[in-house]
C-alpha cells in the first residue's frame, strides 16, 4: 500500500499541484462565501478522486504482469469514485454515471477472469531442423518413414508414398504384396543370410555372374547385415533376390534403380533414415548415425553422392512429376521403367508388365471381350490404365500389380504426356521422338 | 421544374460516379493478379523450363506455380521482431482491437442508417417519418467522426506491425499485395460516398431524391461489407492458410488465399456481430443523453432512440450464438487440434467467461424490455408475471455457465469423490448447454412478444383462440427444448451433436411464428393507453449501457480467443511466431487487458459523442438536438 | 366461432397443432443427421 | 386463483418442512431421494416447486393480512437459494459453483424486486426508512448500522488479505487437448487415425458400429446382446479380445478404478483425486478411443503442460503392458461401461 501511495504521487503529483493550486485560487479569489464553500469542496473532491485515480493506474502499472488479484479493485474504486463524484458534480453526472457503470462492468468481467484457474499455455516445441547427426534414432526412423510413406504413422495406409517412392514395389507388412520386389518386412536380419548366398560370393565381386559386380570399381562387397542393405540401394543390380530380376535376364539385372541417383536422388542421411526406420520398426536398435551413413559411403563414390537436400525446398510437392519435365523424364521419375518396356524410352526394359505399345495395342484391348472398363478411344484407354489398373489387365500379367496411385502422384500434364507419347508408339514403327 | 430536373440529373450522375466508384477497385485489379501473377512466370517458363517451380496447395491440394518467396524463418531478435522494451504483442494487440472496434461501428451505423432511412420513408405517418430520418442523420453524423478515427487508427496498426513485425508483415503483404491495393480503393470509395450521403441529406429530402439518397446508402454499405469481407480474408488466411505450398510461397491464385476454410463462416458472424455492437453503442449513447437530459422532450426522443438501437442490435445478436456455433462446426472441420484447444482445452475457460457474457447480454435485454413496460399503461397484466421469467431465465443462465471443469478445494474434491459431480456434471456438457441457451432465447422471444402486445388488447374474433394457441406454443417449445437436452444423454456423443438442430428450429419457430401471429393478432388492436416515451426507469438505460459494454467486451474477448487459437503460429502451420511472446496468456492477464481496451474505447467514443454534439450546437437546423448546460467535459473528467 | 372461443377446445386444437409441428420438425431434422425419437431403443 | 395459490402455498409449507426436517436430521434424509441419472432434471424441478410455494405462501399471506414486506421477501429467497444449494444437493458443490449461482441469484432476485416501478419502490422502503429516520428507533439502526458496516467491511477485507494455510485449490483440465501423436514402444500412433486394432467384426475388419452392436443399453451398460458372453472360452474375435482385455484390467487396474470400473477401487480412496470413474458420461463416454490409450500409455507423468497441476498417479503403463494388452485392456472399458468411443464424424 505504501509503495502504491509514493508511486501515486510521483506519477500525478503535477495534477495534483494543480487542483491545490486551484484550491487555494478559489479560497483567495471567490468573494461570495457560499459559492467560495462549494468551490473549495468540489476541488477537494477532486483531489481525493485524483488521487485515488493515480493509485489506480499505479496498481495498474506494477501489477500488470502479476498474479494479484487486486487489480479488480482498482478497478472498483474508480467506480466509487466516480459515483460519488457524480453526486457533487450534476453536470456531468450522467456521463460519471456511465462511466461508472462501465467500470463497475469491466471491473466484474476482469475481476471474473482473474477468479477462474490461471492456466497459461507454454512455449511451443522447438522448431525441428534436421540436423541428421544430433537426432536420436527414433527420430532418425520417424524421418525415415516419411521419406518412405509421406508421413509419420502412414506406414500402414494404402497408397502412402513419400518421395523415396520404395512403397510402389516394396511391401512392408507380413502377408503384404510384393511381386515387383522383395517384402521387405526381416530385412535387418536377413541381410546376414543373403551375405553368406554362395551366389552373392562375398569378398570377390568379380565372381558374381550379375551384370553389375561392384557399385563401383574397387568398393568391394558388404561385410555386415547394414553394408548389404547400403549396397542393395546403392547398386540393386550388384545382387538379385531369386525371382525379382527384369525378366528374360535371369535374375542378373535388377529393375530397381540406383536409390541415390536421379530422378529418386536421397542423400546419405536420408538413406541412414530409412535404414533407421526399418531396423526400429521391428524393434531392433540400429546402428548409430555415422555407422549408417559410412556404410554407404563405401558403396557410393564422393561424386555420387547427392547435395544435401537441404538446399532446394524439400517437400514442395508431393508429386513424382508435375508434366514440366520431357516425357522420358516423366517414364522415369514414376518409375515405370522398372516394369514395363516402352520403345524409344531409355532404359525401359521391365517385364514386370505388358509392353507398351499402345498405339496398336489398346484399340484391340478395348475390343477384347472381357473389356469392362469405360473407355472407348485409345486415349481413354491409356488414361484409364494409368488411373485404374484394374480396369483391365493384359493376359496373363496378374491383377494388382501396378500400383494406383498414379492418379494422384501424376500431375494432368504429366499424364497427358505420357498418354501422348504412349498413343503414338506402334508395333514395328520406329518410336516417336520425345 | 428545369432546376428540379437538372437535380435529378445531377443526383444521378452522382449514384452512377458512386458505382463507377464501387467497381473502380475490381475493374484496376483484374488485371492485377494477371501481371502479378500469370505473366512473369509465363516469361520464366519461357525462358528456363526447370526454373518453374511448382508448389501444392495446403488446403486446396491444386497444383500452381509459385510465384511467391517462402514464409520467413524469424528469430528473436532485433532483426525479426524489433521492440520497446514491452511486449510487443501487447501493443499490437491494444492497436488492432481499437481499430476493430471504431471499424465495426462505422460499418455497423451505416447499414442502421439505411433500415431506418427506409423505414422513414415508407412508413406513412408524416410526423413519425421524419422522426425517422432525423434519428439516421443523427446516427450518420455520430459515425462521420468516429470514420476518421478508425482510419488514423486503422494507421496505427499499421505502423505497429510495420515497426515490430517487420518479417511477418512483409511476408503477409507479400501475398495480399493485389489485396490491400483494392482495400485501400475501397477505402477511398468508402469515403467519398459517405461524403457524398451525409452532405448530400438535406438537398436529397423529397420525393425522388430521397430515394437516390436511399440507393447510396444501399451502396455505401455493399462497400463497407466488402471491405470488412477483404479484411477478414487476411484473418482468415492466419488461421487457416490456403493458397499457398507447405513454404508458404504463393502459388499465384488470389482467390484461394482469399476464400481459405473459415473465411466465410468468419463474414457472417462478423457481420452479425458488427450489427450487434452498432446497436449496443448506439443505445449506449441514447441512454447517455436520456441520463443527461432536462427536459421530457428530449428524454422522449432518446428514450426511442434507446429503444430502436436495442432492437435492432438484439435482432442481430439473437442469431449470432448460431453464426458461432457454425463457424466452430467449420474450425472443428478445419483441424480438429484447434475445436479442442478451443472447447475443451487450453481456451476453454474463456468460454465459460463467454457464456457468462451471453447470459449478461439476454439478461440486459430482457430487464429492458420488462422496464419498458412500465412506460405503457395496460402492461401491468404483464408484470405480474415477470417474476417466473426471470425464474425461468435464471435456471436456464444457470445450467448454461456451470462450467465442465470445476474449481474446488482438495477437500470438496475429496468429498465429491472425484472430478464430476453427479448433479452439476451434467450441466457441465454441451447438451444441457444447449438447451440452457435455447431457454434463455425462447425466453427472450417471449418478453419481446408481451412487449409488444403491452398496451394493447387484441380485437380479432379468434383472439382468444390466438392467445392460448401461443400459450401452448411456448409451452411445448420449452418442454421440446428440455426433452431433446435430456434425450441427448441417453446417445453417444457425436450424435448427440445433432440434437442441437431441432432444438435451434424450435427457438426460431417461435421467434418467426409468434412475431408474425402475434403482429396479426394486433392489428388494429384496442389500445390500452398509449406508450409514454421518456417514462421508463432510469434502470433501464442502466440495463442498456451494460448491454453495450458487455458486448463491448465480448467482442474483445471472441476477437482474443479466435486470435490464441493459433497458439504459436503468425500463420498456422506455415510461419512459426518466435518471439519470446510465442506462448498464450493466463485468462486474468487476457480478461484485464480486454477491460483496459474496452475502458479506453467507451472513453474515447464518449470523447467522439461530445464532439458530435458540437457540431448539432453549431448548426440550428434542427435545434432539438444541442440541449444547453448538459454538454459533456470528458477532458475535466478523465 | 363459439368453438374456438371454448377454451377447452381451443386448448385441445392448438396442442394437436403444436404437437404435431415440433414432432415434424424434430423428425425431419433429426433425421438428416440419422437420428430419430427411437435411436436409444433401435438396436 | 386463490385455490391455485392456497395449493402452491401447501407446496411451499410441505416443502419448506421436509427439507427443514431432512436438514436437522427430524425425519430421514433419505424421504426424498435425488435419484442418480434424474438429479439434474430433479433439482430444477424442486427449486421451481419451491417457487411455485412461496408465490402461494406470500399470496396467502398478503390475503390474511401478514403480507411479508419485498424487501424481506427478496432477501429471504436468496437465502433460502444458497442454503439449499449448500445443504439440499450431495455430494456438495463445490464452492466455486455456488459463487457463481448465488451472483446469479442476487441479479435474478435483483431483476425480479425490480422489474417494475411498484415492486421496487416497496423494496427500496425499508432502506429509505432507515436512511430517513423519522423514527427514534429507525435513527439508533442508523447509527448501528453506520458502526456495523465498516467494521464488517473491514473485517471482510482483513480475512482476504490475511495469509492462510489452505490446501492450494485443485485446478486441473481433466481432458487436455492431446498431442498429434504419441509413441508407445517405438511405434508412432496418431490420435486421430489409430485405431483399436482389436474392435474387429467377424471378419476381422475394424468394424465399430459391429461392437456398439453387442453392448444394448447405453449408460447403464453391461447388458448383452444374447449369446454375446465375452466369458465364455469358445469366443472369437471382438469378444475374446474383450475377455482378455478384462483379464488385465482386472490384473492390473481396478485395485484403483474398481471392479464396476467406477473409480472406486481398493486404494482408490489413498489418492487425490480419486481415480477416474470410467462409468461416468463425462469421461470415457465423450473420449475417443485413442485418447484413452493414449492416457493409459503415458500415464500421470505424461499429461501436457494444460494438464498442470499433474494430480495424477496414473502410472505410464507402456512400462508394464504391451501395446496389444493397453488395446485390448481400453476395449474392455468400453464394453463393461455400455459406452461407445467418441468418433468425430
Amino acid at each position: 500500500m505504501g509503495n502504491l501511495i509514493s508511486e501515486a504521487f510521483s506519477m500525478g503529483w503535477m495534477a495534483l499541484a494543480i487542483l491545490a493550486g486551484l484550491l487555494v485560487y478559489f479560497q483567495v479569489s471567490i468573494g461570495d462565501p457560499a459559492a467560495k464553500k462549494r468551490a473549495v469542496f468540489k476541488t477537494f473532491i477532486g483531489i481525493i478522486s485524483c488521487f485515488l485515480l493515480f493509485m489506480a493506474i499505479a496498481n495498474y502499472k506494477t501489477n500488470f504482469y502479476g498474479e494479484s488479484r487486486l487489480l479488480p479493485v482498482s478497478l472498483v474504486m474508480i467506480t466509487v469514485t466516480t459515483f460519488i463524484m457524480a453526486l457533487y458534480f450534476t453536470n456531468l453526472g450522467a456521463l460519471l454515471k456511465i462511466g461508472g457503470m462501465m467500470f463497475f462492468v469491466a471491473a466484474f468481467l476482469s475481476g471474473y477472469g482473474n477468479w477462474l484457474p490461471q492456466v497459461e499455455g507454454g512455449f511451443p516445441p522447438v522448431e525441428e531442423k534436421k540436423t541428421w547427426d544430433s537426432m536420436t534414432p527414433q527420430q532418425l526412423a520417424d524421418e525415415g518413414e516419411k521419406i518412405i510413406f509421406g508421413g509419420v504413422g502412414k506406414n500402414k495406409e494404402q497408397g502412402a508414398i513419400g518421395k523415396g517412392q520404395c512403397p510402389l514395389c516394396h511391401a512392408f507388412h507380413a502377408g503384404m504384396l510384393g511381386e515387383r520386389a522383395p517384402n521387405l518386412l526381416g530385412l535387418p536380419t536377413r541381410g546376414n543370410e543373403r551375405l553368406d548366398d554362395p551366389k552373392y560370393s562375398k569378398g570377390n565381386p568379380s565372381k558374381r555372374e550379375y551384370e553389375v559386380k561392384e557399385a563401383f570399381p574397387g568398393s568391394g562387397t558388404a561385410e555386415t547385415a547394414q553394408e548389404y542393405i547400403a549396397e542393395s540401394h546403392a547398386c540393386p543390380s550388384c545382387y538379385v533376390v531369386a525371382g525379382y530380376g527384369v525378366k528374360g535376364t535371369n535374375d542378373k539385372q535388377s529393375p530397381m534403380p540406383a536409390i541415390h541417383k536421379p530422378p529418386i536422388s536421397l542423400s546419405l542421411p536420408e538413406l541412414a533414415a530409412v535404414d533407421a526406420w526399418m531396423y526400429l520398426r521391428e524393434g531392433i536398435d540400429p546402428p548409430s548415425f555415422e555407422d549408417l551413413v559410412k556404410s554407404y559411403e563405401k558403396f557410393i563414390p564422393e561424386a555420387d553422392r547427392p547435395k544435401q537436400a537441404d538446399e532446394k525446398p524439400a517437400g514442395a510437392t508431393s508429386l513424382m512429376a508435375d508434366g514440366s519435365e520431357p516425357v522420358d523424364q516423366i517414364f522415369a521419375k514414376g518409375q515405370c521403367i522398372s516394369c514395363h518396356t516402352i520403345p524409344g524410352i531409355p532404359g525401359a526394359v521391365g517385364t514386370i508388365g505388358p509392353k507398351l505399345e499402345e498405339g496398336t495395342t489398346a484399340s484391340q484391348r478395348i475390343k477384347d471381350p472381357t473389356y469392362k472398363g469405360t473407355a472407348k478411344s485409345p486415349t481413354e484407354y491409356i488414361m484409364e490404365s494409368i488411373v485404374d489398373p484394374s480396369a483391365f489387365v493384359v493376359k496373363p500379367f496378374p491383377d494388382n500389380t501396378m500400383p494406383k496411385v498414379f492418379g494422384q502422384k501424376l500431375s494432368a500434364g504429366a499424364l497427358k504426356k505420357i498418354v501422348d507419347y504412349l498413343s503414338q508408339v506402334k508395333t514395328g514403327a520406329p518410336p516417336p521422338k520425345i | 421544374m428545369g432546376l428540379l430536373a437538372g437535380k435529378r440529373v445531377f443526383s444521378i450522375m452522382a449514384l452512377c460516379m458512386m458505382v463507377g466508384l464501387l467497381l473502380l477497385p475490381i475493374v484496376v485489379a483484374l488485371p492485377s493478379p494477371a501481371i502479378g501473377g500469370d505473366a512473369p512466370a509465363g516469361d520464366a517458363a519461357k525462358k528456363d523450363g526447370d526454373k518453374v517451380e511448382k508448389g501444392r496447395d495446403v488446403y486446396y491440394k491444386t497444383e500452381g506455380i509459385v510465384v511467391g518467396a517462402p514464409a520467413p524463418k524469424t528469430t528473436d531478435g532485433p532483426k525479426d521482431y524489433p521492440r520497446y522494451n514491452f511486449e510487443s504483442r501487447v501493443l499490437l494487440w491494444f492497436a488492432n482491437q481499437q481499430h476493430l472496434y471504431y471499424g465495426s461501428f462505422v460499418l455497423a451505423v451505416p447499414i442502421f442508417c439505411m433500415i431506418i432511412e427506409f423505414m422513414g420513408v415508407v412508413t406513412k405517418d408524416k410526423a413519425l417519418a421524419k422522426r425517422y430520418d432525423q434519428l439516421a442523420y443523427d446516427f450518420i453524423k455520430i459515425s462521420l467522426t468516429a470514420y476518421s478515427l478508425t482510419a488514423i487508427l486503422g494507421g496505427i496498426l499499421i505502423f505497429t506491425f510495420l515497426t515490430l513485425y517487420p518479417a511477418f508483415f512483409s511476408y503477409l503483404s507479400g501475398i495480399f499485395r493485389p489485396v490491400m491495393h483494392i482495400y485501400a480503393l475501397m477505402f477511398v470509395a468508402e469515403s467519398g460516398t459517405l461524403y457524398i450521403y451525409y452532405y448530400g441529406w438535406d438537398k436529397m429530402k423529397e420525393g425522388f431524391l430521397k430515394w437516390i439518397h436511399l440507393s447510396m446508402s444501399v451502396i455505401l454499405n455493399v462497400i463497407g461489407t466488402l471491405l470488412m469481407f477483404l479484411a477478414n480474408s487476411w484473418i482468415g488466411f492466419m488461421m487457416s492458410p490456403a493458397g499457398v505450398d507447405e513454404q508458404g510461397r504463393y502459388l499465384g491464385n488470389i482467390w484461394h488465399v482469399i476464400h481459405t476454410a473459415l473465411w466465410n463462416p468468419l463474414n457472417l458472424h462478423r457481420i452479425l456481430g458488427n450489427m450487434a455492437f452498432g446497436g449496443g453503442v448506439v443505445a449506449a449513447y441514447a441512454a447517455y443523453k436520456f441520463l443527461a437530459s432536462k427536459t421530457d422532450e428530449d428524454r422522449a426522443h432518446y428514450d426511442w432512440m434507446g429503444y430502436i438501437a436495442m432492437a435492432l442490435g438484439v435482432a442481430f445478436l439473437i442469431p449470432l450464438p448460431f453464426a458461432g456455433y457454425w463457424l466452430m462446426r467449420e474450425v472443428y472441420a478445419y483441424r480438429q487440434q484447434m475445436g479442442i484447444t478451443l472447447m475443451g482445452g487450453l481456451l476453454a475457460w474463456l468460454f465459460i467467461i463467454q457464456a457468462t457474457m451471453i447470459g449478461i447480454l439476454f439478461l440486459s435485454t430482457n430487464y429492458y424490455l420488462w422496464q419498458a413496460m412500465g412506460r405503457m399503461r395496460g402492461a401491468e397484466k404483464y408484470q405480474r408475471y415477470i417474476k417466473y421469467l426471470v425464474f425461468i431465465l435464471a435456471c436456464g443462465y444457470m445450467v448454461f455457465i456451470t462450467p465442465h471443469t470445476m474449481v474446488m478445494t482438495p477437500a470438496e474434491l475429496k468429498a465429491m469423490g472425484g472430478q464430476q459431480h453427479p448433479v452439476l456434471g451434467n450441466y457441465g456438457v454441451m447438451s444441457a448447454k444447449n438447451g440452457g441457451i435455447n431457454v434463455i432465447i425462447t425466453t427472450t422471444v417471449l418478453s419481446f412478444v408481451w412487449y409488444m402486445r403491452g398496451n394493447k388488447v387484441s380485437t380479432v374474433s379468434w383472439a382468444k383462440f390466438g392467445n392460448i394457441f401461443m400459450g401452448v406454443f411456448f409451452a411445448c417449445a420449452y418442454f421440446n427444448i428440455i426433452f431433446l437436452a435430456v434425450y441427448g444423454y441417453y446417445i453417444p456423443a457425436n450424435v448427440r451433436v445433432g440434437l442441437s438442430v431441432p432444438q435451434v428450429a424450435t427457438t426460431l419457430s417461435c421467434l418467426f411464428f409468434m412475431f408474425a401471429l402475434n403482429s396479426v393478432m394486433m392489428k388494429g388492436a384496442k389500445q390500452m393507453g398509449p406508450i409514454e416515451w421518456g417514462k421508463i426507469s432510469a434502470r433501464s438505460q442502466y440495463a442498456l449501457i451494460m448491454l453495450a459494454t458487455a458486448f463491448t467486451w465480448m467482442m474483445g474477448l471472441m476477437g482474443y480467443i479466435r486470435s490464441s487459437v493459433r497458439l504459436f503460429w503468425h500463420v498456422n502451420e506455415i510461419m512459426r511466431d518466435n518471439s519470446p511472446w510465442a506462448y498464450t496468456h493466463t485468462v486474468g492477464f487476457a480478461a484485464n487487458m480486454i477491460s483496459a481496451n474496452v475502458l479506453f474505447f467507451w472513453i474515447s467514443i464518449l470523447f467522439v459523442f461530445w464532439l458530435g454534439s458540437l457540431t448539432a450546437k453549431k448548426v440550428p437546423v434542427e435545434s432539438r438536438a444541442g440541449i444547453p448546460g448538459s454538454v459533456p467535459q470528458p477532458a475535466a473528467s478523465h | 366461432m363459439s368453438a374456438l372461443n371454448n377454451p377447452v377446445v381451443a386448448v385441445i386444437v392448438s396442442l394437436i397443432i403444436t404437437v404435431g409441428y415440433f414432432v415434424f420438425v424434430d423428425h425431419y431434422l433429426m433425421d438428416m443427421q440419422g437420428l430419430d425419437f427411437w435411436y436409444l431403443f433401435r438396436n | 386463483m386463490k385455490a391455485l395459490m392456497s395449493l402452491g402455498a401447501l407446496i411451499g409449507v410441505a416443502g419448506l418442512l421436509l427439507l427443514g426436517g431432512m436438514v436437522f436430521d427430524v425425519v430421514p434424509s433419505t424421504t426424498i431421494r435425488l435419484v442418480e441419472g434424474y438429479m439434474p432434471i430433479q433439482m430444477l424441478l424442486e427449486v421451481a416447486c419451491y417457487v411455485i410455494g412461496f408465490t402461494g405462501l406470500s399470496y396467502i399471506m398478503g390475503a390474511m393480512g401478514m403480507a411479508i414486506p419485498r424487501f424481506w421477501q427478496g432477501i429471504g429467497f436468496w437465502v433460502f437459494l444458497m442454503l439449499y444449494l449448500k445443504f439440499r444437493v450431495y455430494p456438495p458443490i463445490p464452492f466455486s459453483v455456488r459463487a457463481m449461482y448465488g451472483t446469479v441469484g442476487l441479479v435474478t432476485v435483483f431483476m425480479w424486486v425490480s422489474a417494475n416501478e411498484e415492486d421496487w419502490n416497496k423494496f427500496k422502503q425499508p432502506i429509505m426508512n432507515v436512511l430517513d429516520a423519522q423514527t427514534g428507533m429507525k435513527r439508533l439502526l442508523r447509527y448501528a448500522y453506520l458502526v456495523a458496516i465498516p467494521i464488517l467491511v473491514g473485517g471482510f477485507s482483513f480475512n482476504a488479505m490475511m495469509p492462510k494455510s489452505e490446501e492450494p485449490i485443485e485446478l486441473r483440465t481433466v481432458h487436455p487437448a492431446p498431442p498429434a501423436s504419441t509413441k508407445v514402444h517405438g511405434k508412432t500412433y496418431t490420435l486421430q487415425t489409430s485405431q483399436n486394432p482389436y474392435r474387429v467384426n467377424p471378419e476381422g475388419k475394424y468394424d465399430q458400429e459391429f461392437s456398439n452392436a453387442n453392448i444394448v443399453e447405453q449408460g447403464m451398460g453391461r447388458l448383452m446382446k444374447p449369446n454375446a458372453n465375452p466369458w465364455d472360452d469358445k469366443n472369437q474375435g471382438y469378444l475374446k479380445y474383450v475377455r482378455e482385455g478384462g483379464e488385465i484390467f482386472f490384473q492390473n487396474c481396478h485395485f484403483c478404478h474398481g471392479d464396476n470400473l467406477n473409480g472406486r477401487g481398493l486404494h482408490a480412496f489413498a489418492f487425490n483425486p480419486i481415480p477416474a470413474n470410467f462409468t461416468d458420461p463425462g469421461t470415457i463416454a465423450q473420449l475417443q478411443e485413442t485418447f484413452i490409450f493414449w492416457r493409459v500409455a503415458k500415464g500421470g507423468i505424461g499429461l501436457p503442460n494444460e494438464g498442470f497441476p499433474w494430480a495424477s498417479v496414473m502410472p505410464p503403463w507402456e512400462q508394464h503392458l504391451t501395446v496389444d494388452e493397453i488395446w485390448k485392456v481400453v476395449l474392455f472399458e468400453y464394453w463393461h461401461t455400455g459406452y461407445y468411443p467418441r468418433t468425430w464424424d
